[in-house]
């Protein structure tokens, strides 16, 4: 098995569809000669030439809107918003018109868009270029809503979403491009709604998403040698989301911790905790636990940005949380 | 213009074709008033009585493979552009024989078959969609050419802005129609554009445009006739003009208290499309009536129609959201 | 006491604050010689001129945008968006700017802006004219978030929003324009923060926004019939949350149902729930119900809209659902 | 421009101090260059390395109680409006002494008190805060302008336009400021704008506006002195197209794949604006190694500083969320 980056697995993705598939065509900012802000096109300019490795200006909200049109042709294209603090430049055309396009008419079109973006922090960018915004989406019916956090995942699940006929919104995390991991020599298309159980475990359960995988499966380590058996799930998709998998995990181990960048309030994990403490009521032992950033804009000072995202050590902290507390 | 009137004239047969439609769809329109100020129809309703030249003579001159979008004010535009009367109406009953098998409403009537891509509640929503599927019709090397209708307020919003700005920067067979009525809802020109003359909106794209009575439907057609011609030659996207009027509130039921009362009183005498291509045929009381009659009775069985049609089962409603 | 709708009673707000105070000045769309599309600035442009009662072009982002240019220079804009659909267009300027500046700045600036806006359904708007977007905004640090739900609360709070230094987004629903209640006879600011608990029970606590409420308590009655005594609270401001009196209530009544009109999926019920079922765990003997609009845009024939969202029915189901389960 | 020939010529010993701010703001950026090389500033930086002249050259012309906003290229208008070096090196090191005090870095540079109302990483997303401002202003009966810079790029958002025409429909005093250097990133203009001549933007909105070489600081200067009388006499808003280049990359440490290696070679020959000031000066080799030496030294002493600089405990990062 071949190992690939998380960067080179995304640009597998998009060029695998594009070969197979003339519909499929990418197009946002600097994508083209410069090979993406993130140099997840690179190359791909040489290969598919500026029709399909389209180069646009600054304009979010109609280069999302074009991905629309073309889509309701029939077309499926992958818009690249550079940022996803810009996605609120396209909200509009996102929220009230690829979600809900095929609704309004009754079924009459469909919406095969991808738009793929990506955020985090770690690299101190300030305040503008680091939000994690996948929650709203989640919250917007019509939607499909992708975090991918490993090469092979990316890989799987972005190709699955460009096929897919709704219109995705697809998270990629960017401390994550240059990691690695083995992958299948032939791109294997994922199926969107699926969790990954990334380590199994008995005592508690912690259910993470993007860079917060990583630190999960480290704080896993770290718990381990502490005497405690934790459960990493990543949901993958969040919309739809895989409540089974999570749910019979966590009634397996009785605890959870939830984990992501955003910032704890509305985040993500709320869902899952809402969720959670419904379906496994029960089962559960003790109160489930968020790990998120804090509730601030992202700070530029590192020793400040690096004290409001969450670590391995926060995810080991809510973990000792958990299974400190007595059962009921 | 100038090129315009070199312009054949219509034949005679098809103005009158013409007039029956706009007759049509002011009748349509003064019963989808009656209808709703009886409480029978729900939600948020805008007429364009008093734009019907903009409709016709704008959606006759599409071939049937084009494709257009509509703005909130979509009637007009949605059976000009061939939707039967009885799907529109059922729509507007929210019934499933409706054009949007009432998922949709007034404010989102779609026909995709004959190529109506869907009005839209948001002013300019629609405007990237169509530079979207005429990036399309280009990559495609397709003969067809995408279509937006939009008001003078929508002129004003950035999305219009980075439509326009798109289309031209990457020359796809894009149409944009500006039905400047002079009002968003309330607010006149005077309070919401900078300028007087919208066609300067297209010089800062380097758009080529024109400006055309927008109550002259035999203009409208031309115009918009040479605005695809453009288009689908390859020249890339236009931006036609059409100066018309709103001889009617923004929504029905609009009492209307910021509008100077003798100035709708005036424009109904001098500026309604119909009169106009009337008195340009030359017809006679008893044509006209024949006309209104006919077409008076479409609308009435297309309200049976609706009335009669079926109510979606509540749990419809969780129908379509996906693929 | 006089009685005011909630119309009159945001109006009120709007005005008293403008005859105290030269700095604060209200736009946005037709809410001049209109008076507003829902009327509630009728009447104010003859009392205030067009310079304070400012109509404007269809420019969701500028309008906001220049409300936050205007709040630096210490003005307290209010700004209308005519329906909280249009939010999506201004989303840039509400999470990047309004929410960041003071942060970024190091604490150089403030944004005393209001926006506010207002949606619901009810009346088959369709799709794009009553979505429910508040969650977002408790996403966002930086944001304050106020969804009143009666004339006096609207009253009290929007005059506190004005003369908060801190940008508001602030949700009124379309529905409620109608209702009335009595209010002091001088405007009191109600303290952004604080829940208000419309009725006290033993049995259950419902935490409800907006229209929610006003079902909330139809249900309530209901309940009592059926020997369930039901404690009623909304928070009123979702950002700053006030968490104290949510749990208090919980930890009286050992049961709760979350409801909103917006769809339940990622909605402010989920942060809810997260944190009840956190902080008050071992006092909940069943499953927090959550209560929202189902998984759909809004769909226009009257017959599916009622269907999709909730009503006091959906609260008494819910109220019946955990009561019925045994305590643990 | 006309109008700027017949205006005096600045005064030489404007010019020289005009000089020295543009060799600071030079050897500045040069050394942001040269310690982000050396692993010393996080983040993300763009320098403004060729366009040295609109930066001092509009921020000259300022009146001490205008404001103005700036993008994420803002460490010359920064500088030239006044923030000390020494500030604005400790915010790009990320401490409390630094100008957003940590908190904002090189994309958010602020400075208040001296009427910066940010540099802002979004782009187009600090032009409608300057209408804002400029609308308090004139509701105030104040004798201020507000002034926002942006970039070629950035007329293609929407927020550009919106912008503009909501200034220009209300009539404030703004100066809309465009630094047209032909990139936005690695996109020549030739792809992301669909006219050569920027000031057709202007005309959408019925905006005065004027071109001027944005490597001659003295023209710049004028023009914008024009541009603020323009709107400070309340004639409404002013678009300034300066056209400039960047002789660097987009960011630090880009490697500019995207561009002809002999266009930046070309343009570090012709269009150096310091080159040209210095020409126009006379200034000889001593001349220049003198002011040299003494910004060079201002430049050593802010990185000292900053480096000096006090870290932020990490649990301030709390503060300042809500006022
Ligand atoms: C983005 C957005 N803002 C506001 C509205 C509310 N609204 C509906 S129609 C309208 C006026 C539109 O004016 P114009 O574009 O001239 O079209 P007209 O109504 O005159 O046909 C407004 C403000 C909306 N639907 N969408
Ligand atoms: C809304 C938005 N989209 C994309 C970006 C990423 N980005 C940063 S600078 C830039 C190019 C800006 O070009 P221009 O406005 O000409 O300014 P310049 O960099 O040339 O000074 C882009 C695309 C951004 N910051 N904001
Ligand atoms: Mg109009
Ligand atoms: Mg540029």
């Amino acid at each position: 098995m071949p190992e690939l980056s998380y960067r080179e697995a995304v640009r597998d993705a998009l060029a695998t569809a594009m070969r197979r598939d003339d519909e499929v065509f990418v197009m946002g900012e600097d994508i083209a000669e410069m090979g993406g802000s993130m140099g997840v096109t690179q190359g791909m300019l040489d290969e598919f030439g500026p029709e399909r490795v389209r180069n646009t200006p600054i304009s979010e909200m109609a280069l999302v809107g074009a991905g629309i049109g073309a889509a309701m042709q029939g077309m499926r294209p992958v818009v690249e918003v550079m940022y996803e603090d810009f996605l609120t430049l396209a909200c509009e055309q996102i929220v009230n018109q690829a979600a809900k396009h095929r609704y309004m008419s009754g079924g009459q079109v469909k919406v095969p868009l991808t738009v793929r973006t990506q955020g985090g922090a770690g690299w101190s960018p300030g305040a503008q270029h680091a939000q994690q915004l996948e929650a709203w989406f989640v919250h917007v019916p019509g939607l499909k809503v992708v975090f991918a956090s490993t090469p092979a995942d990316v890989r799987g699940l972005l190709y699955t979403s460009i096929y897919d006929d709704n219109p995705v919104v697809f998270f990629e995390h960017r401390t994550l491009y240059g990691i690695k991991e083995e992958v299948p020599d032939e791109l294997e298309p994922i199926e969107l709604g699926k969790a990954r159980v990334h380590r199994e475990g008995e005592d508690v359960t912690v259910v993470a998403t993007g860079r917060l995988v990583h630190e999960a499966l480290r704080a896993a380590e770290e718990a381990e040698g502490e005497g405690v058996s934790v459960e990493v799930v990543d949901p993958r998709t969040l919309q739809p989301l895989d409540e089974e998998t999570l749910v019979a995990s966590v009634k397996k181990t009785n605890r959870c911790v939830v984990a992501h960048e955003a910032v704890t309030r509305m985040g993500f994990g709320a869902e899952v905790a809402a969720v959670l403490q419904h379906q496994a009521f029960d089962w559960l032992d003790a109160p489930i636990e968020r790990v998120g950033a804090r509730f601030t804009p992202l700070p530029f000072a590192p020793v400040m940005e690096e004290w409001v995202v969450p670590h391995a050590a926060d995810v080991l902290e809510a973990i000792r949380r958990t299974v400190g507390r007595n059962g009921h | 213009m100038a090129k315009l009137e070199e312009r054949q004239a219509l034949p005679e047969e098809d103005l009158r074709d013409f007039f029956r439609e706009m007759l049509l769809i002011r009748r349509f329109e003064e019963k989808v008033e009656e209808r709703f100020r009886a409480g029978e129809l729900p939600g948020f309703l805008h007429v364009a009585i008093g734009q019907e030249a903009v409709a016709v003579g704008v959606c006759r001159a599409l071939e049937e493979r084009d494709v257009m979008a509509s703005t909130h004010r979509a009637h007009g535009h949605t059976l000009a552009r061939g939707t039967p009367p009885n799907a529109l109406m059922a729509e507007l009953y929210g019934k499933v024989e409706g054009c949007s098998r009432g998922y949709g409403g007034s404010m989102h009537l779609y026909d995709v078959e004959r190529g109506n891509l869907g009005a839209n509640a948001v002013v300019g929503g629609g405007l990237p969609g169509i530079v979207g599927a005429a990036l399309a019709f280009k990559l495609r090397g397709e003969d067809r050419v995408a279509l937006a209708f939009f008001g003078d307020g929508a002129t004003n919003i950035g999305t219009f802005h980075e439509s326009l700005n798109l289309a031209q920067l990457w020359g796809v067979p894009a149409v944009f129609v500006c039905e400047d009525n002079h009002w968003a809802e309330s607010t006149p020109a005077s309070q919401h554009l900078p300028i007087r003359d919208l066609e300067q909106r297209a010089v800062a794209y380097g758009m080529e445009s024109t400006k055309v009575d927008g109550q002259d439907v035999e203009a409208v057609y031309g115009a918009t006739a040479q605005a695809l011609e453009h288009a689908r030659s390859g020249r890339g996207p236009f931006f036609l003009l059409c100066e018309t009027y709103r001889l009617v509130g923004h929504y029905v039921g609009d009492p209307q208290v910021y509008r100077p009362k003798d100035e709708l009183a005036r424009l109904r005498e001098t500026e309604d499309p119909i009169d106009k291509l009337r008195e340009r045929l030359g017809l006679s009381d008893e044509e006209v009536e024949e006309v209104d009659r006919e077409v008076t009775g479409i609308v009435e069985t297309s309200v049976e129609f609706a009335k009669n049609g079926t109510d979606p089962e509540p749990g419809d409603a969780l129908k379509n959201v996906y693929a």
